[in-house]
C-alpha cells in the first residue's frame, strides 16, 4: 500500500485522486442520509451491475485520450456489437464460442479502422471517428432498424448473477482494469501510449513506432468497446443499433474525473475506475433522490468543470 | 374529479362482465363527464368492435395492504408528449395518495441502458409495484422480467416489453390502429387512387416501424395507391419540413397526399407547402396527429386532414391500473385508452367518420406545441403545472 | 533547422498543390453540383436551389461563429444547445405582436454574448481545454432550459418570426439576406480588420501573439462570444424556420457546424481557414444532404454516405496542408 | 588506418526542386570526434537523417561497420547502435528522467513486467558515470534545459553505442556544462566511439574535433584534419568568401553619460530566477548581459519587457516607471523585445512576411479599425528591402524563410517599433556566419542612431565583440560589469562563475 501511495506521490496525482475520493465519500454518506436503503447489499452489487458498460467504454477511451486522440464512434460501434451478437446467436445460439471472439475481433478491427484512417489520411481524429461513427451506424441500420435478436439466458445471468454473492461484472470490471493498469505501467509497449501522447514528436525520434501505437489505442478502445456490447447485449438481450449511442460522450467523462488530460501523456486507468465509480455512484444517488433528468444533466456538466478545475494545475489544459 | 376514477373503473367492469357494457356506459355518460378531458370520451373502438372477450388476470396474489410504495420508471421527458404523458401520471398519484404513500419517478432520458440502471435503484428503494414506459420494447424485457420474479408487480404504460409473462398488464393505446385508420382515410379520401409520399417517425422506432406496417398492410389492398418515396423525419419539424421541401422540387404536384405518421413532422410538411408557394386549398390531403399546430395550420390553410393523437392521457388510466393490481382487482390483460378521430370538416371518408371537427378538438389559441389528448384538468398549461403528489 | 528550411522550400516548389488548397473545394462543389443536376433534373430548379440556401443559412450563421472558436485553437459543441435555449427565451416573451421581434434578438444576443462570455472566460482564463468546456456548457444549458420549460415549452411566438425563413427584400429571401451581412462582417472582421489579424495571431502562435501586445486571453474570449452570438442568431433564424419552439431546436448542428468549416478548409490546429471557405463547406454539406433526399436514399445510405464524405473531405485537405 | 565505422557514398537526396544533399561523402573512424560545418541549409541535418535513418537517401551507399546497410526507421539505425542527439530534444515532459533515459531499454523485473525500482537504479547509475546529478525520478519539466540536454546524452549511453551524432548540443548550455559535456565526449571517444559533432561555435571545434568536413548547398567543400585548418579558413569554406572583419567597430567612447540613462533597473526580483538585479542602459550604448544558461538572463529581460510579475525593485524607462507593466504597454513604450525563441515565440510562421513585420504595430498601417491592406504591403516592402530580407513577395508565409531571414525579420519588426530600447536574446542563435554578420550591422546601426540596446548572448566572442558594457549575472544576480577593453572572455567568465557575495554588491555600487 504504502508502495503505491509512493508511487502516486511522485506522480503528482495523489491531491487529485484525493479530491475524486473525498466526492466519492460526500456521495456515500449523502446517499445514506437520503435513504437507509443506499449503503446495502442489494443496492451495491446493482451498481456493480450497471458500471461495467460504462467503465469498459471509458477504460477504451482512456487509450485514446492517453494518446492525445478520442474515440467518437464508440457508441455507433457498441450498437453495432450488440445487433451482431444477438443476432448471430439467435440463429444458432449453441455457437457462444463463436460470437463472443468474433465480436471482441470485430471490435478490435474497426477501432483498427478509425486509427489506420486517422494515422495515414493525417485527419484528425475527432473527424474521423465523428464519420466512422456516422458509416458504422448506417450499416447497421442497413441490417437491423429495429431491436431484435436474441441470447441464450446463460448469457443474460452473465450480467446479472453473482458469484459468490459479488455480481460477476464486478470481478469482469475490476479484472479489465488491473490487466490494463499492469499492461499500461509495467509493460514497454503500454508504456509506449504515454510516449506517443506525450510528445509525438519525441517519441518518432525515440524510435517509437508511433503510427503503429497509435493505431493499436484505438484498436484497444474497439475492443473494450466490443466488451461493453458483449455485457449490453447480456444485459437487454437484443441487439439494438441505438442503444449504445449516448455512451459515446458518456464515456468521455470519468476518464476527465479520472485526471487524464485530452492532450495527452498524462492520467491512467486507476482515474478513469475512480471517475465510474464516481458518475455511476452519483446517478443511482441522484434516483434515490429522485432528481428529475434535467437536473441530472446540471450536474453532469458541473462535475466536468470541477474535474477539469482539479487537474488545471497542468498547464496544458484540461 | 372522482368521476374520472369512476368512468375507469367503469370500463374496466365493463370488461369483466361484457354484456353489461352497454348499461354501465347509460349510466355514465361519458360526454356529460369530460369536461376538461379532451380526448378522453367513450371507450376504444379496438374493445367495442373486438369480437374476443377480455382475457382477464388474477391479480389476487399480487395484493398487498396499503400505503404503497410505487416506482415509475419514464423513457424520458425530452418532448412535449412525454412531459405531459408524466404529467398525468404524476397528477393521478396525487388524486389517489390516500392509497400510495411514496410515488418514485425517474426518467431515461431515451437511453435504455440508463432506464435498466434506473429500474435496479427503484428495486433497491423497496418499490411495491412498477409503473414502467420503456424506452424500448426489447432492451428492457429482461430487466422486467427479473423484477417480476423478485415479487415486484410490473405494469407497462404506453409501450411494453417484449414477453408478455414479463409484466401484469399494458396500458396504450394502439400503433397498429393508428397507422391502419391514417392509411385507410387517405386511400378513400383519394378514391384509391393517387401517388403519396410517406413521411414515417424515427428509423427503428417500434412506434413508428409499426405505424409503417399498419399503413402498408392497407395499401396493399389499394394497387392504385402508388407510394413515391419514404423519408423518415426523425419526428423533428425541421427534418419534416426540409424533407418535405425536397420532395415537393422531386415530385411537385405529382404528390396526391401526404402520409405523416404524427404532426410532428405533419406540420413541417404544410409549412414546406407554404413555403413553396401553395395557397390556400391548394395543399394535397394530409394525415398526423398528436400536437396542435398541425391542426391549427390545416384549419388556416383548408388542408384535408385527418389526425389520430396518441393520448397522454393513458398515464392517467396506468396509475390507476397499477392500484388496481395491488388492490387484487383483476385487470383485463390489455388496457386500452381511447382514441379521438379529428378531421377536416368534410373529410370524412366511408370508414373514417370524425369525432371531431379541427376547431372542437384545438383552439387556435392553443400553444403548437400542446398535446389535445392529455386528460387533465381544464387549463392545463404544461409550463406551469406541478401536480402535488406523495414523493 | 535545415530540414525545415527544405521542407518549406518543398511547399513553395509545388505551388500545384497549393492552387489545389486554394480551390479544391470549389472544384469539389462544382463537381456535386454536376452529379447532382444529372442525376437528379429537380435539382437545379429555382425553388430547390432556394429551399437549399434557406435551410444552409442558420447553419452557415453558426458555421460562421464556430469558424472564430476554431480559428483560436478550440471549438464550440455548445452552439446547438444554445440554439435551442435562445429559441425557448423568444417564447418567454409570451407575445403575439411583432412588435417584440427585436426585443427578442437583443435578449436572445445579449443571452448568447454571456454564454460566449462563459465558454471563453473557461477557457481563456481557466485553462480549460475548449472540448471539455463548451461540452460542459452544452449539457448545463440543457437541463437549464428543460428545468425552465418543464420539459414543454410553450410556442408563444409572434407571427412575424416566419417571415424570417420565408420572407424576402428585394426578391432576396430574408434569411440569405442575413446570412450575407453577418459574412460580410465576419469576413471584413477577419480579413480586413486588426481584431481579425490578432485572431490570427492567437490561432498561429498564442505565445508570440503575447509577445506583440495582444492579449490572447482577451481575442479567445471575444471569438467564443461571436461564436455563440452566431449561434444565437442562427438559432432565431432556424425557429422562424420551424415554426414552432422545442427543447431540441437545432440538434446536431454542434457536429455539423465543426464538419462544415473543416470541410472549407479551417483547420482544427487553429490559425487557419477563411469566412468564405467554411461558407462553401456548409454548402457542400446541405448540397449533399438535398442530393441524397432527392436520389430517395433510404436513411442508412444517407448515415454511410455522409460518413465517408467526412472523412473524405477532410482527408483531402489534410494532405494538401501538411 | 583505422576501418570506418561509418561510410557514406555519393549520399543524394532530392525534392521537387531542390537537392537538400548532392553526392556527398563522408566518413566516421571510431574513436574521433568528427565536426560537421556549414551555414544554415548547407544539409549538415539531412545528412545526418540520413545516417539517423528518419531520412532515406535517393542515391549512393551507406556501409556500417563495413556492410552495406539500407535503414528503414530511425529504429533500425538505432538498434545497430547509431545514436542521434538531435538539436530539439526528444524528450517526454511528463516523464520521469529514468522512464525517459531508458525509453528504449525499459528494465524488467518478475513476470516480464516493467520495474519502476529497477529502472530509477540503472538510471541512478548512468547518471553518475556521466558525473551528474539529477533525480532520476524527478519530471523532465522540472528540469533546467542544460539538465535536460545531460539527460538526452544519457539516453545514449544505454545499450551499445558505435557511432554518436550531436546536433548542436552546445545551443542551449554553457560554460561548466560545456566542459562538462566535452569531457564525456572524450571519455566516449577513448572507448572507441566514432562522434558526428555539429556546432555553430568555431572555439569549439578545435578545443574538441579531431577533423573537419564543411558542407555548402548540399554540396561537400572539404574535409581535413584540425589541425590544418584555421578559424578564418574554416569559415571561408562555410561561406565561399572571404570575411575580413566579423564585428562593427565599436562607439567611439561612451560621451553621452550625461543623460540619464534609458533603461534604469533596481534591485529587482521576479520569480525563482531574479533574486537582485540592477542595471543601467543609455541611448546609443550596447550593454551585454552574460552569464550561464540559467543564471536569470532571460528572466530579466521578460521583467523588462513586462512577461514577468517584478516581485521586488523597480524598472523605469527613461526616469519614469511603466504603469501596467505588461507587453503591450512597453511596446507603446518604445521597448522591443527580440525573443530567444523564434518559433515559439517569436514568429507567426503560418502568417506572411507583412503580418509578421506589423504584429505589434497594427496601428501603423490600419485606418480606423480596419487595416489598410496596400499601405501595409507597401511599407514592409520598405522594411524587407532596408534589412535585406530575401523572400520572393511580402504575402510569403515566413515559414518557408531560412532562419537568418526569419531573424531578419524579426529585427526589421522590433526595431521599427523600439525607439528607445531594444531587448536581444541570442540574437544570432541558428544563424549561420554570413547573416551573423549582417546582424551584428545592423546592431551597431541601431545604436549609433541612438538607441539603448541590451543584448543577452551565450556566445563569449559575440559579447566581447558587439558590447561596449557587459553585465555579469550569476544565480540570479549580478557579480559584476567590466567596460571598454576590460571586457574580455576571461573577465566575463570570472563574473559568470563567480558566487553571489557582499563584495559584488559593493562593485555593482561603484558602477552605479
Amino acid at each position: 500500500m504504502s508502495a503505491i501511495v509512493a508511487t502516486m506521490r511522485r506522480n503528482r496525482l495523489l491531491p487529485n485522486y484525493m479530491v475524486v475520493l473525498l466526492l466519492l465519500a460526500i456521495i456515500i454518506v449523502a446517499g445514506t442520509l437520503i435513504s437507509d436503503r443506499f449503503l446495502t447489499v442489494r443496492n451495491f452489487s446493482f451498481l456493480f451491475q450497471q458500471m461495467v458498460v460504462l467503465g469498459l467504454v471509458s477504460l477504451g477511451q482512456t487509450f485514446t485520450i492517453l494518446i492525445g486522440g478520442i474515440d467518437l464512434s464508440i457508441g455507433a460501434l457498441a450498437g453495432a456489437i450488440t445487433v451482431f451478437v444477438a443476432s448471430f446467436l439467435d440463429w444458432r445460439p449453441d455457437l457462444i464460442w463463436v460470437a463472443v471472439p468474433v465480436a471482441m475481433m470485430l471490435g478490435a478491427g474497426i477501432g483498427a479502422i478509425n486509427g489506420t484512417l486517422s494515422v495515414f489520411l493525417r485527419v484528425h481524429p475527432l473527424i474521423v471517428t465523428l464519420g466512422m461513427s456516422s458509416v458504422i451506424f448506417g450499416l447497421t441500420l442497413m441490417y437491423r432498424k429495429q431491436p431484435g435478436g436474441s441470447v441464450p439466458i446463460v448469457f443474460e445471468d452473465i450480467a446479472y448473477n453473482n458469484f459468490m454473492g459479488i455480481p460477476i461484472t464486478a470481478y469482469a470490471l475490476v479484472a479489465a482494469f488491473a490487466i490494463a493498469g499492469v499492461w499500461l505501467q509495467r509493460t514497454g509497449t503500454g508504456r509506449m501510449l504515454y510516449f506517443v501522447g506525450g510528445d509525438e514528436e519525441a517519441a518518432r525520434l525515440n524510435g517509437v513506432p508511433v503510427r503503429r501505437v497509435k493505431i493499436l489505442a484505438y484498436a484497444l478502445a474497439g475492443f473494450c468497446t466490443s466488451l461493453a456490447a458483449l455485457f449490453l447485449v447480456a444485459k437487454t438481450g437484443v441487439g439494438d443499433p441505438r442503444i449504445g449511442l449516448p455512451l459515446t460522450l458518456q464515456s468521455i467523462t470519468p476518464v476527465i474525473v479520472g485526471g487524464t488530460i485530452l492532450a495527452g501523456g498524462r492520467g491512467g486507468v486507476f482515474g478513469t475506475f475512480l471517475g465510474v465509480l464516481l458518475v455511476s455512484i452519483l446517478n443511482n444517488l441522484l434516483n434515490f433522490a429522485g432528481v428529475s433528468s434535467y437536473w441530472q444533466w446540471v450536474v453532469q456538466g458541473l462535475i466536468i468543470i470541477i474535474a477539469v478545475g482539479i487537474y488545471r494545475s497542468d498547464r496544458r489544459g484540461g | 374529479m372522482n368521476s374520472i376514477r369512476h368512468k375507469t373503473k367503469a370500463v374496466f367492469a365493463a370488461g369483466i362482465a361484457g354484456v353489461l357494457v352497454a348499461g354501465v356506459l347509460a349510466v355514465v355518460p361519458a360526454s356529460a363527464q369530460d369536461a376538461g378531458r379532451k380526448g378522453y370520451e367513450g371507450v376504444p373502438r379496438t374493445w367495442l368492435w373486438n369480437p374476443n372477450f377480455n382475457e382477464m388476470v388474477d391479480t389476487a396474489k399480487w395484493k398487498k395492504e396499503g400505503p404503497y410504495t410505487i416506482g415509475f420508471s419514464n423513457a424520458s421527458i425530452s418532448n412535449a408528449w412525454r412531459v405531459a404523458f408524466q404529467h398525468g401520471i404524476l397528477w393521478s398519484a396525487g388524486q389517489n395518495s390516500d392509497q400510495i404513500e411514496r410515488f418514485l419517478v425517474t426518467d431515461a432520458n431515451d437511453d435504455p441502458a440508463k432506464q435498466i440502471s434506473d429500474i435496479q435503484d427503484l428495486i433497491s428503494q423497496g418499490v411495491d409495484l412498477l409503473l414502467i414506459a420503456p424506452a424500448t420494447e426489447e432492451a428492457l424485457d429482461s430487466v422486467v422480467g427479473r423484477a417480476m420474479r423478485q415479487g415486484i408487480p410490473v405494469v407497462m404504460v404506453d409501450r411494453k416489453v417484449s414477453s408478455p409473462e414479463n409484466y401484469i398488464t399494458f396500458v396504450t393505446a394502439s400503433d397498429t390502429v393508428v397507422g391502419r385508420m391514417e392509411a385507410q382515410w387517405m386511400a378513400e379520401y383519394l378514391n384509391g387512387e393517387g401517388d403519396i409520399v410517406m413521411l414515417p417517425g424515427i428509423a427503428g422506432a417500434s412506434p413508428a416501424e409499426i405505424r409503417i406496417k399498419a399503413n402498408k398492410e392497407v395499401f396493399s389492398k389499394y394497387p392504385g395507391i402508388n407510394v413515391l418515396e419514404m423519408q423518415y423525419t426523425d419526428w423533428n419539424p425541421a427534418t419534416g419540413k426540409a424533407t418535405m421541401a425536397a420532395l415537393i422540387q422531386k415530385y411537385g404536384d405529382k404528390i396526391d397526399g401526404v402520409l405523416a405518421d404524427s404532426a410532428l413532422q405533419g406540420y413541417g410538411a404544410i409549412e414546406a407547402y407554404l413555403d413553396a408557394g401553395y395557397g390556400k386549398g391548394e395543399i394535397p390531403p394530409m394525415t398526423g396527429g398528436d400536437v396542435a399546430r398541425m391542426y391549427q395550420l390545416a384549419h388556416e390553410y383548408d388542408v384535408p386532414m385527418m389526425g389520430i393523437d396518441y393520448p397522454t392521457s393513458m398515464g392517467i388510466t396506468g396509475v390507476e391500473t397499477a392500484l388496481d393490481v395491488l388492490n387484487g382487482v383483476p385487470v383485463p390483460s390489455r388496457v386500452e385508452v381511447n382514441m379521438q378521430i379529428v378531421t377536416s370538416p368534410d373529410a370524412e371518408t366511408a370508414s373514417v367518420k370524425a369525432d371531431r371537427y379541427l376547431l372542437d378538438h384545438v383552439s387556435m389559441d392553443d400553444p403548437g406545441d400542446l398535446s389535445p389528448s392529455n386528460g387533465l384538468p381544464e387549463g392545463y398549461n404544461p409550463a406551469t403545472f406541478d401536480p402535488e403528489y406523495p414523493k | 533547422m535545415t530540414e525545415v528550411d527544405n521542407a518549406a522550400i518543398r511547399r513553395e516548389g509545388m505551388s500545384m498543390a497549393g492552387m489545389f488548397e486554394k480551390y479544391g473545394l470549389i472544384v469539389f462543389l462544382a463537381l456535386l453540383l454536376i452529379i447532382a443536376a444529372v442525376t437528379s433534373p429537380a435539382f437545379l430548379g429555382p425553388q430547390n436551389l432556394v429551399n437549399v440556401l434557406t435551410i444552409a443559412a442558420p447553419l452557415g450563421m453558426v458555421v460562421i461563429g464556430q469558424t472564430f472558436a476554431i480559428l483560436v485553437r478550440g471549438l464550440d459543441l455548445s452552439v446547438a444547445s444554445l440554439m435551442a435555449t435562445v429559441a425557448v427565451l423568444a417564447t418567454a416573451f409570451k407575445a403575439t405582436d411583432d412588435s417584440v421581434i427585436p426585443l427578442i434578438f437583443v435578449a436572445a444576443i445579449i443571452l448568447s454574448a454571456m454564454v460566449g462570455l462563459l465558454n471563453g472566460w473557461l477557457i481563456a482564463k481557466r485553462g480549460v481545454s475548449p472540448f471539455l468546456a463548451t461540452l460542459a456548457t452544452m449539457i448545463i444549458l440543457q437541463g437549464a432550459r428543460f428545468a425552465y420549460t418543464g420539459g414543454a415549452p410553450i410556442s408563444t411566438l409572434p407571427p412575424g418570426m416566419a417571415w424570417l425563413a420565408s420572407g424576402r427584400v428585394f426578391g432576396i429571401p430574408v434569411n440569405l439576406l442575413a446570412l450575407g451581412i453577418l459574412a460580410v462582417f465576419a469576413g471584413v472582421l477577419l480579413h480586413r480588420s486588426r481584431i481579425g489579424r490578432q485572431i490570427y495571431m492567437v490561432g498561429t502562435n498564442p505565445r508570440a501573439a503575447f509577445l506583440n501586445g495582444t492579449s490572447p486571453e482577451r481575442i479567445t474570449i471575444l471569438c467564443y462570444v461571436l461564436s455563440s452570438v452566431c449561434a444565437g442568431i442562427g438559432g432565431l433564424f432556424l425557429l422562424g424556420y420551424v415554426g414552432t419552439v422545442s427543447n431540441w431546436v437545432g440538434q446536431g448542428y454542434e457536429l455539423d457546424s465543426i464538419v462544415a468549416a473543416v470541410m472549407g478548409g479551417v483547420a482544427l490546429s487553429g490559425g487557419r481557414g477563411t469566412i468564405v471557405g467554411a461558407l462553401l463547406g456548409v454548402v457542400v454539406l446541405v448540397v449533399i444532404s438535398n442530393l441524397v433526399l432527392l436520389l430517395g436514399f433510404p436513411i442508412e445510405m444517407q448515415e454511410v454516405i455522409k460518413g465517408v464524405i467526412i472523412i473524405g473531405a477532410a482527408a483531402f485537405y489534410r494532405q494538401r496542408l501538411m | 588506418m583505422v576501418e570506418p565505422v561509418l561510410e557514406l557514398t555519393l549520399i543524394e537526396k532530392i525534392y521537387p526542386g531542390v537537392k537538400p544533399l548532392d553526392r556527398v561523402s563522408f566518413d566516421v573512424v571510431p574513436g574521433e570526434v568528427h565536426a560537421l560545418l556549414g551555414e544554415n541549409g548547407a544539409g549538415k541535418s539531412t545528412l545526418t537523417n540520413v545516417i539517423g535513418g528518419a531520412i532515406r537517401p535517393n542515391g549512393g551507399t551507406i556501409k556500417y561497420q563495413g556492410r552495406e546497410v539500407e535503414w528503414r526507421n530511425p529504429r533500425e539505425a538505432r538498434d545497430a547502435g547509431i545514436h542521434v542527439i538531435h538539436q530539439e530534444l526528444a524528450l517526454f515532459p511528463e516523464l520521469t528522467v529514468a522512464e525517459n533515459i531508458l525509453v528504449d531499454h525499459q528494465p524488467r523485473g518478475r513476470l516480464g513486467l516493467l520495474s519502476a525500482r529497477e529502472r530509477t537504479r540503472q538510471a541512478k547509475t548512468i547518471l553518475k558515470s556521466l558525473g551528474i546529478s539529477i533525480d532520476p525520478s524527478a519530471r523532465i519539466d522540472e528540469l533546467a534545459l542544460a539538465d535536460q540536454q545531460m539527460v538526452e546524452i544519457a539516453k545514449a549511453l544505454v545499450g551499445e553505442v558505435k557511432l554518436l551524432i550531436l546536433d548542436e548540443p552546445t545551443a542551449v548550455i554553457s560554460g561548466k556544462e560545456v566542459d562538462l559535456l566535452f569531457d564525456r565526449m572524450r571519455h566516449l571517444r577513448s572507448q572507441g566511439i566514432g562522434i558526428v559533432y555539429i556546432s555553430h561555435r568555431l572555439e569549439e571545434i578545435f578545443d574538441i574535433a579531431d577533423r573537419v568536413t564543411v558542407l555548402k548547398d548540399g554540396k561537400l567543400v572539404g574535409s581535413a584534419p584540425v589541425e590544418e585548418l584555421t578559424r578564418s579558413r574554416m569559415i571561408n569554406m562555410m561561406v565561399g568568401r572571404e570575411i575580413t572583419q566579423i564585428f562593427p567597430a565599436k562607439a567611439s567612447a561612451n560621451t553621452e553619460a550625461a543623460e540619464g540613462p534609458v533603461l534604469r533597473v533596481r534591485n529587482l526580483a521576479s520569480g525563482k530566477r531574479v533574486r537582485d538585479v540592477s542595471l543601467d542602459v543609455r541611448a546609443g550604448e550596447i550593454v551585454g548581459l552574460a552569464g550561464m544558461v540559467g543564471s536569470g538572463r532571460t528572466e530579466v529581460a521578460d521583467a523588462i519587457f513586462g512577461i514577468a510579475p517584478i516581485d521586488h525593485g523597480s524598472i523605469e524607462l527613461d526616469g519614469s516607471r511603466i504603469a501596467g507593466h505588461r507587453p503591450s504597454v512597453s511596446i507603446g513604450r518604445g521597448i522591443g523585445y527580440l525573443t530567444e525563441d523564434r518559433k515559439g515565440s517569436g514568429l507567426f510562421l503560418d502568417m506572411s512576411v507583412a503580418a509578421n513585420i506589423f504584429a505589434p504595430a497594427l496601428s501603423d498601417v490600419s485606418k480606423g479599425m480596419l487595416v489598410d491592406n496596400g499601405r501595409e504591403r507597401e511599407m514592409a516592402e520598405g522594411q524587407v528591402k532596408a534589412f535585406s530580407v530575401a523572400t520572393p513577395t511580402v504575402s510569403t508565409r515566413v515559414g518557408a524563410l531560412s532562419g537568418g531571414n526569419q531573424q531578419k525579420i524579426l529585427f526589421s519588426r522590433w526595431t521599427r517599433i523600439a525607439d528607445r530600447l531594444l531587448i536581444l536574446d541570442e540574437p544570432t542563435r541558428g544563424v549561420d556566419v554570413g547573416a551573423k554578420v549582417e546582424i551584428y550591422r545592423i546592431i551597431r546601426e541601431l545604436a549609433e542612431r541612438g538607441l539603448a540596446i541590451l543584448m543577452i548572448s551565450s556566445e563569449l566572442p559575440e559579447v566581447v565583440g558587439m558590447s561596449d558594457r557587459v553585465v555579469v549575472m550569476a544565480h540570479g544576480e549580478v557579480t559584476g560589469e567590466v567596460a571598454g577593453d576590460e571586457i574580455t572572455e576571461d573577465s566575463i567568465m570570472h563574473f559568470a562563475v563567480a558566487a553571489p557575495n557582499r563584495a559584488s554588491d559593493a562593485e555593482r555600487e561603484a558602477a552605479a
